[in-house]
């Protein structure tokens, strides 16, 4: 089956909903399936679990928050990233807090869908924002799916989780498509993936970028041996799987389409150094410090993280694989 | 029950003052009739979401006076575990889904609560009670088109005291509470807040409404704190009110209005077994045990996720 | 200035269709009497807010077409230098404080605005244009009641199209939108948002009552898009209205409603100049250079602090 | 003078008032001055100026935004923390973008005041943040001082910018006073502070947290030099003395009362980690990952850093200086 990355949240969503009456789903144009991931669940499971919301993105999610309080499963699908930062209160201030808040009386398994986070070309400086750090710092669960595989297994997991879960599916990714020979099924929250295996460098790629790195990876096979390591879940952080991967590495980059300062890049640096081993100073490939996307296409794209960049930091960590096959480095 | 949320917040005001409880609280005093009037009219099935100022919600939905104590001293007996303290206490299994420092914050809790019970197939009302600063946050007006559109079964009710915190509602509040719930299409009331039974009898109405499909409403209930708007408030010199306005809306005090309708000798009955509970629900809050430091961040996570800690070793 | 918004906006979807506009526009087409017959009531010191469908206002307040065009093909011509696009394009030296990407926020930022004027001594009225869809807004809601609380000199208009991109009005705002302002103390009124004279003399009211220290107004406009939400919506298939109620509203067209007004001839006169006009626009737009890459950043700080780069070297 | 840290806030903002008709203050209950740096400005300066608002933060911040957009300079006093997470769109969004997305057209002098951050004893879950790396994160100019002379510095050049700021004055540092024998001038954004030079550590430490390591350093003083860096800004920081500081002692702790997971924290060590000298694995202490204070007064002090933290963070650096007064460590 070829399967594609909105078909497989699609594919998620209806599954979940056909295995647990309590799953619903809020969010606005989501009968009508605009942004893909709702597409005719609104006619199969009918509008008293498919809601199409007004623009009251407080009150939907804080209803969310009270029918999640009481027993049901919302997901709810934000038509773009920023809708987050208007409901920044509610998902971190609120859904998160009520379970040590109550003594653990309460749970709230709430899950934020964002279909086309971070850039679409042309959608300028108030759409195209990619917050997973700032719920990473909050702690809410942030998952950012790669492959459509990952992004129905890990959607899957979120809305079974019982805590909140904020699912970003990057606009970059979207077009990705893959072919499953496999049973779509639940992976664990929490659990990195290796897509690739190396033993000079670790490249650590959130969402979309994973492809970019392991494209990178492939052309510089040559000169050194890059694993890439897409974390998948962003909090909690799989560190057990980096600390392993830095055990045979020893070097790291991170490439991150978010903000520099105090980003998901921040913290893997910053925890790599503190507890694992590395043999030269750590990189990180991010937008620039407080980044707004301009609108025009160039200026847009000057902004995000891309590949050239990677490969010059993978270079200057110097030649590891000389032509002869020697490894200077060890 | 008037009484029991009299004497449990006269109680909680003397361990403020004792320093037994940290942080101080927001004293319900003077607003009585309407949680017990509201909650009166409530079924055990149903549900509320209370404010920051919530002991008398949180009471009058049926919690245990002596747990709400221990919460309110962060002990290990208390509603939350000692974890949530006077802006927070709860009791899930009595539908008190909360008390809430943010103001406004419980209405679409409510709305969500309603929407859950529709969606269950199961016939509970959701009560959202709220101040008159929260007629002005975004997230409750919000709610309120929701509820109303949705037709669902939830009840508004704003405890308007005349002032967040110093500020008087007549300057903070364009037209009326009732007349911004109408505008939304929800049938809505102004009741003397000072008069338990016509809070009940109001909100009776509303919930028997709501239970049979008639959609939300809304309750104005006019009322007014006797005390300040936070302990804290004793230590600082404020003037936004005006003795005078303080003591005409003290002569029109909820409990000798309600103690007069009753037989002679059963106020003083009553009296005295509030007294016998609050005794004990003091007694066995000061003997709960303080929750010890290595839970700090027990419950953080419904899955039982442990957090990675602040330092190293 | 019907035509000119008009045929802007049919040059535009032009070249949104050959590509040279990226991301797609909002089309304005079949609400141009509400931008033209407000601004027509505007004077020059007076500020508008604008959205995400915002060419027809950024027009009529007096923008220059081709620097508009220009901004929305990501030159450095543009009103904001390529750095907005279509959903952030403003004028500053023209009272346009921007459309904006999210929608109801612009209400309260024109609250600002006048209130800004009102603490400066300036006589300037500012407008907040919005959709129905922003009806439902938190904060557009709460600024309501901060603009009739303190009878500042704003004029709220509701575009009321009759949808927030798919969901109808009809069932996602509870009561009317003059109703809701109404509840808030500011006077309402519904307009033929068709008819461009209509829309001028009732918005040239509000702003002499606001600009006389009367408080604020409220305009709900009646009028439909003809074109789809964004032009992305071409590309699928949805039913949310059917032809014949995009053909009853067509034959309401604001434009040959008002060309029947005018003394015969002068329509083809205005028409070819709008031709020219937009002619030039188109030209001078295309000509108009690509902002280079390694200026991605500028602007970001009004102090010019330079952000650090993402990468090394 | 004797001057607490309230006061000095109360100073800077009486200051600005006088100086520039432009300067306006918005919040509630500022008229009677509840939270201290707002008292007596109304009656000094009037309703015209000081406004009283509505429980409506979202609509006063954004209005504002739209003063500030048309030539006033406002400063808002929000409540409580968490304020901030209700009005993060307005903010992140709307605030910070306007300069880039209008190519320069229009600024946002706009000035956010949060006196009494982080915990405060037995305000619990909802009110006892520290979310200034959030701010760190989206590039929103961020501000925390530590003393009196600081705070009033500091203030009056956030009011002074023409970008928005948030000014955060933790909870603990408003009881700190200061003899002040210098004249009260505003100090520029972007400057870090060593309150205390040092050659074996430097630790950064935020807000209050200035006072512990101050307090840790001279205790430890007999068993190593430690340099206490107080970055004063969060963003943007000054890495030139940072770097220098690391040029000095090539060790790192940071110490910072916010969770840790994307912290100012996780910041710091990345970039040192990526760009200067470091002897040893740096650490940070914080608070814990996703962390919510808990109600009960032992439970949420155990949740913000402590002194006992630091002491075991630098010791852990082994023995610097023995007894002997050798140095094994160069
Ligand atoms: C959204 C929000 N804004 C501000 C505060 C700070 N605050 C707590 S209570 C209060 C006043 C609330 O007034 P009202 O809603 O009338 O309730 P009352 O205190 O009168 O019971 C304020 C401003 C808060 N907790 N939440
Ligand atoms: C706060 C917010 N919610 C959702 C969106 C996504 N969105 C953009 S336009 C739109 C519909 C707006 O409807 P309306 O206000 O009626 O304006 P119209 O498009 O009809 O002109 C939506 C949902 C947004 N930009 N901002
Ligand atoms: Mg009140
Ligand atoms: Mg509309």
């Amino acid at each position: 089956m070829r399967l594609s990355y909105t078909k497989a949240l699609n594919r998620a969503l209806t599954d979940a909903l056909a295995a647990d009456p309590a799953v619903c789903v809020f969010g606005e144009d989501i009968g009508a399936g605009m942004a893909g991931p709702t597409l005719n669940l609104l006619d199969r499971f009918g509008p008293g679990r498919i809601v199409d919301t007004p623009l009251s993105e407080q009150a939907f999610t804080s209803m969310a928050i009270g029918a999640a309080l009481t027993g049901r499963r919302p997901v709810i699908e934000f038509q773009i990233p920023s809708l987050l930062f208007l409901v920044f209160e509610q998902l971190v201030n609120q859904a998160h807090k009520f379970s040590l808040m109550t003594g653990g009386q309460a749970a709230v398994p709430l899950t934020c869908l964002v279909p086309g986070s971070g850039s679409r070309d042309g959608w300028a400086g108030q759409h195209s924002d990619h917050p997973y750090g700032l719920f990473a710092h909050a702690g809410v669960k942030t998952v950012v799916p790669a492959t459509p595989t990952d992004a129905y297994g890990l959607l899957r997991s979120a809305i079974a989780d019982p805590d909140p879960v904020v699912v970003f599916a990057p606009a970059a990714a979207l077009p990705v498509r893959e072919t499953v020979t496999w049973e779509l099924a639940p992976i664990p929250l929490g659990s990195a993936r290796i897509h690739r295996a190396g033993t000079d460098v670790t490249v650590v790629a959130v969402g979309h970028l994973v492809h970019d790195a392991l494209a990178v990876a492939e052309e510089l096979a040559p000169e050194l041996s890059v694993e890439v390591f897409d974390p998948r879940t962003l909090y909690p952080f799989d560190w057990a799987a980096l600390a392993a991967s830095l055990e045979r590495t020893g070097r790291l980059v991170v490439i991150d389409d978010s903000n520099r300062s105090c980003g998901i890049g921040a913290e893997v640096l910053a925890t790599a150094a503190e507890e694992m081993r590395l043999v030269a100073p750590p990189r990180r490939i991010t937008r620039p410090d407080g980044a707004v996307l301009p609108f025009a296409p160039a200026l847009d794209r000057a902004v995000q993280p891309h590949r050239d960049q990677l490969r010059a930091a993978l270079r200057a960590f110097g030649p590891l694989r000389p032509p002869h096959g020697e490894d200077p480095a060890r | 029950m008037l009484r029991l949320v009299r004497g449990f917040e006269e109680l909680a005001l003397g361990l403020v003052r004792s320093g037994e409880i940290t942080g101080g609280i927001h004293p319900y005093i003077g607003q009585e009739a309407v949680a017990v009037g509201v909650c009166a009219a409530l079924r055990p099935q149903d549900r509320i979401t209370s404010t920051h100022r919530g002991h008398g919600h949180v009471l009058a939905k049926g919690a245990d006076p002596a747990r709400l104590l221990a919460e309110l001293l962060g002990r290990t007996g208390g509603l939350n575990r000692g974890r949530g303290g006077s802006m927070h206490a709860a009791d899930f299994s009595l539908g008190i889904l909360g008390a809430n420092g943010m103001v406004g914050a419980g209405g679409a809790i409510a709305v969500g609560a309603a929407w859950s019970a529709r969606q269950a197939g199961e016939d509970r009302v959701a009560v959202a009670f709220f101040g008159d600063g929260a007629l002005n946050q975004g997230v409750l007006l919000e709610s309120l088109n929701l509820a109303a559109m949705w037709r669902l079964p939830v009840l508004f009710v704003c405890e308007n005291n005349g002032y967040a915190t110093t500020l008087p509602a007549a300057t903070a509040v364009a037209g009326s509470a009732t007349g911004r719930a109408a505008a939304f299409g929800i049938p809505a009331a102004e009741v003397d807040g000072m008069d338990t039974e016509a809070v009940r009898s109001a909100a009776a109405a509303a919930v028997e409404r709501a239970a049979a499909g008639g959609g939300p409403g809304f309750l104005e209930c006019r009322t007014y704190r006797f005390e300040g708007h936070h302990t804290m408030e004793r230590l600082m010199k404020l003037h936004y009110r005006t003795p005078e306005e303080v003591a005409d809306w003290r002569a029109l005090d909820p409990l000798p209005r309600a103690a007069a309708l009753l037989p002679p000798g059963l106020a003083a009955e009553l009296d005295a077994s509030v007294e016998q509970q609050l005794g004990a629900a003091r007694e066995f809050a000061l003997a709960s045990e303080h929750p010890s430091p290595e839970r700090a961040l027990e419950h953080l996570y419904a899955d039982g996720l442990r957090p990675r800690a602040g330092h190293r070793g």
